[in-house]
This record gives C-alpha cells, structure tokens and sequence, in this order.
C-alpha cells in the first residue's frame, strides 16, 4: 500500500512537469503541442550526450537541455506558428503544423542519437525504506528537483512580471493587448518555456530510466489525457491531471491485471468527460 | 390571445438564484419587453424561454403546451426562434447563404430527397431563395446580400441576426438586446424594424437595457430585478411604478424613458 | 477553365444543371484514377499497390473530411477502421462470409458504434473532442488486444477476395469505392446538408436556434464517417490478409486527420489530395533512406507555412492572379 | 515521365524534386555483376531499432564480402547490394514495401520484416512474386505449409523457453517464477507459451498478469506487485532492450535477489548504461556475440557493423546470420537460384556450412521440422547469456532441434 503511494507520488511529480509545459502553450497560444513528447525526449537526450558522450556534470546537462529545448520551443513559435496563425483561416491548422514539428523532431533525433535506448549513470545511489516501501534515492532526487520546479514555475507566472502577463494574455487575449503587453513576445517566451519544462522532465526521467527517439507520441498521448483531466489550459488543473494520472497508473497496475489497466484509463477518460467535458478545474464552455 | 405564458420560472446556478418565480404572458401581436438592471437575471430567463437551459422549476408554455424541456431546435420548430446578442451569424456565409441555410424548418423535401437533389429538393431551395432575398430587402439588407459576413460592416451584423431568426417562420421572435450599443440614430432603425417585423404577424418579446426604446416600441414590459419580477403593465405604468424607480436608483447612467 | 476548377474543389455553380454538375465533379478524378494511374502503372504491381493504399486511406479520410465539415476534429478513425478490420476478418474467417458481403457489414458495425459512442461524445467540442476521440483509438485498440478469445488479438489467413486477384483488380475496386465515396461525400458537402453542416461548424447555437436538429446531425456525420472508416479497414484486412491490434494506431488516427488538412479542409477533393500527396511523397522519399522520414516531416511543415490552407487552396490563388490577366 | 516533369517538380517541391534526383539506383560498374538483396523492416518510430539492425547487419556483411571482390556463386563474383525499405511498423507500407522490392525491384530474396503484423502481411506478396524472405517474427502460420517462402531468422521465444527454464532449474535451483509481459500481442502470446512451458517444468507460477504497455516511461508501479512475491525468476516476455534494464533496475531496487530471463536478445551497453550496477543476472538469448566463442570472422563483423552503424548493438548477434546463410545457400544451389527460388527451396533441406561466427567447428543449417514440419528456419546456435559484471558471460549453448 505504502509503495503505491511513492509509486504514484514520483509518477505524479513527473508527469505534472510534462502537464505543466503543455497548458502553458495551449493557454497562451491556444495551440495543442503535439510535438511536447519529442520536447520531452529531446531533453533526456541531450542531458545524455554532455552527460555520456562529453562527459560534462549532470546540472550542467539539465541546464543544456532546458536552454537548447526552450530555444527550439521560441523558435517553433517564431518562425512557425505566428506565420501559420496569421495567414490560416481556421484555428485547428495549427495541428497539422504541430504535428508536423512533431514528425520533425522525432527523425532529426533519430539521425543524431541513433535509435537505441538511452540512459546515464545514476547520480545518486541507495534505496530508503518508508514503511514497507521502498524509494531508490535516484528518485528520491528526480522526486525534489521536480517539486522544486512546479514550485519554481508557479511562482514565476504568479508573481513576476513576465509571468503575469502570460496568465493575462491566456485568460484574454483582446484585453490583455489593450494593456499595451507586447503579445508576440510573451508568445514566444510561453513557448520557450512550456518546451523547457518538457526538455527538463525528459532530462530528468532519463536518470531513473531511460528515454529513446520513438518515445514522444506516448509522452505526448499522456499529457492529453492529464490535460483532459484537469480541464485545458488552467494550469492548477495540469497539475491535478498529473496527479491522478500519476496515481490511476500506480493503483492499476498493483490491483488489477496490467493489461486492462490503461483501457480502463482510458474508458474512464471517456466517461468522464462526458460529465464534465471542460475537466476538473477548466472554465466552463459558454 | 395568450401566445405565451411563463408561470413560475425559477432557476438556480448553485446557491444562487438567478430567476426567481417568475411569471407573465405574452399575448398573440404584441411586443412585449422585459426590462431589469445589470445582472437582473434578463439573460437566463430569455434562455430559459428558448429552452436553451432546463429551468429549476416553473414552466413555459407556448399556445397551451408545454415546451420548457425540449431541446431549442424543437422550440423552434413550434414557433419560438430566438436572435443573440452582437454578431452571432454565419461569419463564413454570405448574407444570402445565411438566411437560406435558415429555412431548415421549411424544408418538405425528404432526407434522401435532399441527397439525391430530387425535384422538391430543387424546389425548396428556389423558394428559400426568394424569401430569402425578401427578408433581406425588407430588413434592409438587399444591397449586401452577397457579402460573406464576415466582412459586413458591424451595423448590419444585427439586422442579418434578425433576418436568420424570420427566415425560421417564428410565431414568437425573442429578441436579444437589439438596442445595445446603438446611438440614437442607429436606434431609431432599430425600433422601425422591430415594429415592421410585429406587422409581419410575428409576436415580439425583448429583453433590453436601453429603456429609451423599450419605452417607444413596447405595448407592455415586464420589470425584473434580482431574479424577481417587480412590476408589469404599459410603459406609463411601469415608468410611474416606484418600485422600478427604487430598482434603477443611483445607476447614474440609466435614465428610466424620458 | 473556372468553372471546372470550382467543380474540382468541389464547389460547383449552382446555377448548373444537375447531372452535368455531377459529370464535372467526378470526370477529372474517374480520368486520373481510372486513365492515368492504369496506363502510367498497369505493370507495375508496387506503385499500383501505393495507388490502392492511397485510394482505400482516401476513402476513410473523406470520412474525417465530413467530421471537420460539422467542426469536430476527429482523430479516431483508426479505431473504426481496426473495427471494420476486425468485421471482416472475423466474419470471413468463422463463418466464410464473402468479402462482398463483409464490407458492408463492416461499414453497418462501424456506424452503428459510431452513432453510439459519437451520441454523448459529440457534445464535447475543440481540442477536447480531438483528444478524446484520440483515446478512442487507443482504447479500441487495447480493447481488441486484451478481447477474450482472440487470443492476443490477430486474425490471420483472411481469404483474398474473390474476383480481385491482381494488383490491377483489387487498385480498380478501390479506385470505384474511392470514386462512390467522392461522389456521397461531395452530394453531401453540397446539397442542403452540407449547408446545415457548415451552419454547424460556423456556429452551433445559432443552428440550434433556427431548429437545426444539431445532435442529430452530428451523429448522422460521424456515423458515415465511421461507416467509412470501417470499410477502409475491412479492404486492408483483405488486402494484407490479416489483423491486429495494432494494424491501427494513434498514428494512423492523426495520419487521416492530417490527410485532410494537407489537402485543404474547404475542399472535398481536400483529402483525396492530401492522403495520394503524402503516400506518393513518402515512397518518392524512400531512395533517400534514413532521411526520408525526417524530409516528410519538412515537407509537411513548408506546406503548412506557405499554403496553410492546405494544397488545393493553391488553385484559386493561382486562378486569382493568372486567370484574370487572361480573361 | 520524370524527365517532362523534373522542371516543375523543381519549381513546386524542392524536398521532392531532390528525392527523384537521388533515386536514381546508385549504378554498379558495368563489368561487375551484382546481386541485389532486400532488407524491408521498420526502421523509423519508436521500434526503429529491430530494422536498423537488420539493415547494418546486412550492410556490414555485404561490405566484408564486397571489400573481398564480391560472393562467388557459380565461378562469378557477385557484388552484393542491399536494397533497404523502411515499413514504419504499418503493414500497409509493408505491403507496398514488398511489392517495390519483389516487384519493381525484382528481387527475389530479402531480409525482415520485424514483427508478426508486418510479416504476416507479406506472406501473399512474396509468394505471388516468388520471393523468399527471412522474418524475425514467430507467427507459426508464416512457416508452416501452405507457406514456404518465409524463413524464420532467429530462434522463436517458444523455442528458447523450455531450454532456458529447464537449464535454470536445473542449475539454479529455480522453483518460482513470475512472468511480466509487454501489452501487445507478440508479448502477450509469449508469456502465454512461457506459461505453459513453466508448467510443463513444474514450475510454481506465482504471476503471470502483469503486462507494461509498450509506451511506459517507469516501471516501479509494475515492477511492485511481481516483486513483492519474490520468485525465484522474473520472466521478461518480448521484452525490448530498451526496456529489460529498466525492469531490472526496478526490481532490484525494490529488493529482488531473484535472477531474470528474457527469451529475446538484449544489448549489453543499454543494459550498462541502464541498469548500472544491478545490470547482472539477466539470462537471454545472444547470437554468437559472447566474447568466448566468438571467431575472428565475428571479430571483423563487429568491427565492421560499428563502422557502418556507428556503435555495435549485441542484438546484431542473432541477426549477422542472415545474409550469411542467404548468399551460401545461393552459391550451393547455383546461379539460377538469383532469379529463380525454385532451386533455393529444393537447396534448403540438404545445406550445410561451417558456422563462421564460431570459434569452435559446428555446421549451420536450416532447422524447423519440429515445430514447422519443414525446414524453415535458420539453424542459429542457441546460445543463453547471463550477464555478469557489465558483459555477456555464456550461460548454455544448445540448438533448435533441426
């Protein structure tokens, strides 16, 4: 019982990093990010080239793989998506366009870090028991610097300038243009960092399991279904998404037989959007 | 003759009570106008009425049957067609296409008979285009008839509004702020076409903000404040009614008729 | 010149007559599917295989098309298309249900589930219906993988149809299905339906306003969609002879989806374009080997930028700049 | 056609116009006859590394042979060409894969493709064409008569498992075993014949219901359950290499002593890399890649694998048989056997060739008649690898019964 709670604590904390990345560009930018699990598997790819191959310390690879992942996110925004945006005549065009970088991402990976399996040498080593659970201290880790990151990003959109004004231009748009925010600009930085936040959880998970260049459309099914959850575009329901996701998949696979678990998921998923289509914490449709 | 009468209309989001027991009638001819505040609950009970939310409790009943419950698409079909408010239209349609896709209602044609263009197919759509080039004329709206409206200037954004309710054959039009944002100029056009639409034989019920208008073109209005109905009779009487005045005061920008 | 170019996007005069409306619509297509792709392949099975494949993709992702003529952005085709699969494959393996016999039923199977699950579904709209008609794929998929008695969920020896031997025979079938659905699809997109569909999409109230039966035809156009999703997957059961689960994926939901987007969402030819302008690209692309996925990657994102409304909304531009200098 | 279309092809699409350049077949030089090879498997997307294999397996074969003037069959040397189509998992591309390559191509004899979807779907294409091909996939039906063109590349898992299980209890002692397999089909249908096997062995099967979907990013909430009832022996069914280390690295940290076993090939590096220190005791099936028995002939593959792939990947162990085995058969059924499979099929029973990749003399040959009733199997050493301190150590060597 104890284990199912870690279990679904260090899933929880991981996947409301990727959840986290995804509202931001969707509520910003009103654009469903297919491409957030290559950001994601770019991140841990990275983190384990200067980590294996340069054999650099690991911060400085986390560090390498918000900044290069959150560049590749401002310059998706720059030079794709504002284009796109301008010149379609329906909104949902922007998919095709996101799941074209998407396609993007997942071959140039593919041709420079091969196809194999990639992971780095734990950083820390040691298991703790809690009760009758146990917790290798390599997820203990992953499990602090995600929290301290949830943390760190909440503060930012709550109490800082630049962070204010995305959660402004995501709740209205018109409005917050009036104001005189310079809205291109924070477009490009919400961008920037949703992909930073899905580059780090990939650098992350990389440490405690391993991460390959096919794995991106499972990342980014899963951060649908958490953004499915919480309700689109709030970012405190990101958050709850992740944690019942998190704890649907710890609870299922420990009580029912694992193949049924994500069906069931999934079949959840179904019936519950049907009560409640605008998810647990989202606005209501008008 | 009674069109329409609400009775006891009630609805509550939550703990809070929006629309609180009201009822009236609306007689077959007239125009009639609800009236109230900001916030007075105007907009949930003309939902309520165009069945475009289950009411808590009380009933609509529209020439003695009952029609709160149904979907708004079956409202429609007895004969209640509501408008929105601003520019709620086909934006990507011409006004033409607008108000012909609006005459779904009137079509006698059979499913399969539409698919396969059978020959009352052909003949519908050759009569919803004449009414339809009608009802725009009539509403003013002739010259742009083939302006996708999405590039109509703003004023005529509502009179097309307007023009897809009629295209609906409404026995009851329900009208969703006409007036707002009109300076007086633009209202004056907007009252002449509310009448020339009574005098097309369809009964009008609106819910307004401006009072100036509502005054001119009402035979009766309904007063509501705070979900409640305060008071019901001609605009003489509603304007002498103390209750209103005590529901309007100290709204610097309201002046109640003139 | 415009006239037929209208009539190819799908969007012909209505001042025309009927039936030589219906010749110009279908004429150029039943020329390129019937003349130029038979004499430019007729001997070579592989690219008559690629123009089948192409053909019986284009038919579901017509279906997709009819879904985002209503608003929803569907990405569940691929679980009708695994249903359809499994209809046939069920049927012609346990009880030697004739092919010609099980497409039909894969497309009553299709429908009928998809009216009933699109029922409630379809209330949802935006990103939200997109996503989960996209665990709609998933789930019929595990569904199927941990189905009792399918023993891990593949079906093998599907009997070949009968009468459809060749390349050539089985690239006609599907020329002549792919040509049956153009023409449902396109009757569809411009007879009075079409107008209550495009009602719908441009505003859902405003329909329900003026009696649209909205929720009916929603459901209406997501069960032919289904419908047409699962015929594609009972030809390709045929045509590979066998299923699985994971005959269809997430992949292949967004895939439909993106077919339709490629070749121009305001244009019922839209899909077709779109799904033979990827399939034909991607096996162009397959001499460049480990690049080839990652230049379609490209290639879809410069169409994005420079033709955002897909590649048939090239037409008209073309038509606006060069046809009034001629006329 | 292409050349009345080049120029506006050039205009319209640059990405295209650039594919029908290159697509021109690089053209071997007149005098030197070539023999063309297909490798058709999946090669991009999350399994883009059971066809990649294949491919630089086959490359790296063609080029050892190449570099020495070409394969002799019937006193002329063939240069060896590979032809390489990448199926993207989706049997509809595979189809078409095939038909490009038997038909367009007109190639009789190509390796892949890498699943049970995939393979299945080719079986009508190469027997209407005449083609034989190698599938690393175990659906039975693929080669069993009325098949005959297909030609099982490795060992299948229902092969391995009664040798392993019956190895590991007899030598360890193994009483309890746990089974946990990846969600699809070929995983669910090899827990079910390990299941089966372990039963026929005695084995007490503790669990077998707990199955990962193959798009997982962390094993712990799997892993708990099966742990916690502590078998003797974890069975990993169709476990990918990329995902054995993780599950071993869970278990262990989650304070499993057991031992593991995994009846498909794994690598060596990811498992370093991945499970670290608790990367030992992880018994599977490893080609001819154990340093022990290796020849010198397996030493150059391996160097010459890394030169074309990059890196070496011990899953290539079971995979430099094919084209081996392929051209050998070739040059024993004569040179009509290019462009004709008849001869090739009437070959197979009787072949027999030194195993290259060895150290010790054994004979390669096509096996298959106990559980195919027809020799359609390559005779691959069965050769079971524990790992043990960061290698590949040799657990038993045993064969398919022929």
């Amino acid at each position: 019982m104890e284990q199912i709670l870690v279990n679904g604590t260090i899933l929880a904390a991981n996947y409301a990093l990727i959840a986290l990345g995804i509202t931001l560009i969707f509520s910003i930018m009103n654009v469903l990010n297919f491409a957030h699990g290559q950001m994601f598997m770019l991140g841990g790819l990275i983190v384990y080239y200067v980590c294996v191959v340069l054999h650099l310390p690991y911060a400085l690879a986390l560090i390498a793989a918000v900044v290069i992942v959150g560049l590749i996110g401002m310059l998706f925004e720059d030079v794709f998506f504002q284009r796109v945006m301008r010149i379609s005549n329906r909104e949902e065009n922007t998919m095709l366009l996101a799941v074209g970088t998407s396609l993007l991402l997942e071959n140039a990976a593919l041709s420079l870090f091969g196809e194999k399996q990639r992971a780095i040498p734990p950083i820390v080593s040691g298991v703790y028991r809690i009760g009758n659970a146990f917790l290798p201290a390599s997820r203990a880790l992953v499990l602090v610097l995600s929290l301290v990151l949830i943390a760190a990003v909440l503060v930012f959109v709550n109490y800082t300038k630049t962070g204010r004004a995305m959660r402004a231009l995501a709740q209205d748009r018109t409005a917050t243009l009036l104001m005189g925010v310079d809205a291109k600009r924070i477009s490009t930085l919400g961008f920037g960092l949703g992909a930073a936040l899905a580059g780090v959880a990939g650098g992350l998970l990389i440490s405690i399991s391993g991460v390959n260049a096919g794995i991106g459309t499972a990342i980014s099914t899963k951060a649908f279904i958490m953004i499915m959850i919480g309700g689109a575009g709030v970012i405190s329901g990101s958050l709850l998404g992740a944690v019942v996701l998190g704890f649907a998949e710890a609870i299922g696979y420990a009580l029912i037989p694992g193949s049924v678990t994500y069906l069931l998921i999934f079949v959840a998923l179904i019936v519950f959007l049907l009560f409640r289509p605008q998810g647990i914490m989202g606005k209501p449709a008008a | 003759m009674t069109l329409l009468s609400v009775e006891g209309l009630t609805r509550r989001f939550g703990g809070l009570v929006a629309v609180n027991d009201v009822s009236f009638t609306v007689s077959e001819g007239e125009i009639l106008s609800v009236i109230g505040p900001n916030g007075a609950g105007k907009s949930t009970l003309f939902k309520l009425i165009g069945s475009f939310l289950p009411p808590s409790a009380g009933r609509v009943l529209f020439e003695g049957a009952v029609v709160s419950g149904l979907k708004p698409n079956q409202v429609a079909r007895k004969g209640i067609v509501r408008t929105f408010q601003e520019t709620t239209v086909f934006k990507e349609m011409t006004a033409l296409q607008n108000v012909v896709v609006a005459h779904q209602l009137g079509v006698t044609a059979s499913p399969l008979g539409t698919f396969f263009s059978s020959a009352a197919a052909r003949a519908d759509e050759r009569r919803f285009r004449d009414s339809a080039a009608e009802i725009l004329d009539y509403l003013g709206l002739g010259h742009v008839k083939d302006v996708e409206a999405r590039n109509l200037p703003h004023g005529y954004l509502r009179a097309l509004g307007i023009a897809i309710a009629l295209a609906a054959r409404p026995r009851l039009l329900l009208l969703d702020e006409p007036f707002a944002g009109m300076n007086p100029e633009e209202t004056d056009r907007a009252v002449a076409m509310v009448e020339g639409i009574r005098k097309r034989g369809v009964t009008v019920l609106l819910v307004e903000h401006d009072m100036r208008a509502v005054m001119r073109i009402s035979d009766r209005i309904v007063v509501i404040s705070f979900g409640s109905k305060i008071a019901e009779g001609s605009p003489e009487a509603v304007r002498a009614d103390p209750a209103v005045v005590e529901a309007y005061l100290g709204k610097d920008d309201e002046t109640i008729g003139h | 010149m415009a006239a037929s170019l209208d009539a190819i996007a799908g969007r012909a005069p209505e001042r025309m007559g009927g039936v030589s409306r219906v010749l110009l619509t279908l004429l150029p297509l039943a020329a390129v599917l019937y003349g130029l792709i038979p004499v430019l392949f007729a001997g070579q099975p592989y690219w008559l295989n690629v123009m089948t494949n192409g053909a019986v993709l284009s038919f579901a992702s017509l279906g997709v098309w009819l879904t985002f003529a209503i608003g929803r952005v569907n990405i569940a085709q691929g679980a009708f298309a695994l249903l359809g699969g499994y209809v046939t494959a069920l049927l012609s393996t346990l009880y030697g249900v004739s092919f010609w016999l099980c497409l039909p039923a894969s497309a009553l199977v299709a429908a009928l589930v998809g009216a009933a699950i699109g029922w409630p579904l379809l209330r949802l709209r935006g990103i939200y219906f997109a996503m989960v008609t996209l665990s709609l794929t998933e789930a019929m998929r595990l569904a199927f993988l941990n189905a009792p008695g399918l023993g891990g969920g593949g079906i093998l020896n599907i009997p070949r149809p009968a009468g459809l031997d060749t390349p050539l025979a089985f690239y006609l079938f599907a020329a002549t299905l792919l040509l049956a659905g153009y023409l449902l699809v396109w009757r569809l997109a411009t007879s009075r339906i079409g107008w209550v569909f495009r009602s719908m999409r441009q505003n859902e109230e405003l329909a329900l306003s003026i009696g649209i039966d909205v929720a009916r035809y929603r459901v209406v156009a997501f069960a032919i969609c289904s419908a047409m999703g699962g015929v594609a997957g009972g030809c390709f059961a045929s045509l590979q002879q066998n299923i699985y689960p994971a005959s269809y994926t997430v992949s292949d939901s967004i895939n439909f989806m993106l077919y339709c987007f490629l070749g121009g969402l305001d244009f019922v030819l839209g899909p077709i374009v779109g799904t033979f302008g990827l399939v034909i690209a991607f096996e162009l692309l397959r001499s460049i080997q480990e690049y080839q996925a990652l230049l379609y990657g490209i290639l879809m994102i410069v169409v994005m930028l420079f033709l955002p409304n897909g590649v048939i909304s090239l037409f008209p531009l073309l038509v606006r700049r060069f046809g009034r200098g001629a006329s | 056609m292409v050349n009345a279309s080049r120029r506006s092809v050039l205009k319209g699409a640059g990405a295209l116009a650039l594919a029908t350049t290159l697509s021109t077949p690089s053209i071997v030089r007149a005098q030197e006859k070539a023999l063309r090879i297909g490798q058709l498997g999946v090669m991009s997307g999350p399994e883009a590394s059971w066809g990649l294999v294949n491919k630089y397996s086959a490359l790296a074969t063609a080029e050892m042979w190449n570099d020495k003037g070409g394969y002799e069959i019937g006193g002329t040397k063939y240069k060896i060409e590979i032809v390489s189509v990448d199926d993207r998992n989706d049997p509809k591309l595979t189809v078409s894969g095939a038909e490009r390559l038997t038909g367009s191509e007109n190639i009789r004899y190509f390796i892949g493709p890498n699943t049970d979807t995939t393979a299945t779907s080719v079986r009508p294409i190469a027997e209407k064409n005449n083609a034989i091909y190698f599938p690393y996939a175990f659906a039975r039906s693929l080669y069993t008569k009325p098949a005959e063109n297909a030609i099982l590349g490795m060992i299948a898992s229902y092969q391995v498992a009664p040798i392993m299980y019956q190895q590991l209890k007899e030598q360890r002692g193994v009483k309890t075993i746990g089974f946990v397999a990846r969600n699809d089909s070929d995983g669910l249908l090899q827990r079910d014949e390990g299941v089966k096997v372990a039963q026929t062995l005695g084995l007490e099967i503790v669990s077998s219901s707990d199955t990962y979907e193959p798009t997982i990013t962390d094993f712990f909430p799997v892993m708990s359950n099966l742990v916690s009832l502590a078998p003797d022996l974890i069975v990993l069914s169709s476990a990918a290499p990329a995902h054995a280390p993780q599950m071993m690295r869970v278990a262990r940290e989650l304070g499993f002593q057991g031992l593991f076993a995994c009846e498909a090939a794994q690598d060596i590096k990811i498992i370093n890399e991945v499970a670290g220190e608790y990367g030992d005791g992880l018994i599977s099936i490893g080609g001819a890649s154990t340093p022990e028995i290796r020849s010198p002939y397996m030493e150059e593959f391996i160097a010459r694998y890394t030169k074309v792939a990059g890196e070496w990947n011990d899953e290539a162990g079971t995979k430099a048989y094919a084209l081996e085995i392929l051209l050998a058969t070739l040059a024993a059924a004569g040179p009509e056997a290019i462009d004709d499979i008849a001869p090739f099929k009437a070959a197979i029973d009787g072949f027999s060739m030194k195993n290259p990749f060895l150290k010790e003399e054994s004979q390669l040959t096509y096996v298959g008649t106990g559980d195919f009733g027809q020799k359609r199997q390559i005779g691959v050493p069965m050769v079971i690898t524990e790992t043990k301190g960061g290698a590949f150590t040799t657990f038993a060597i045993s064969s398919v019964a022929s």
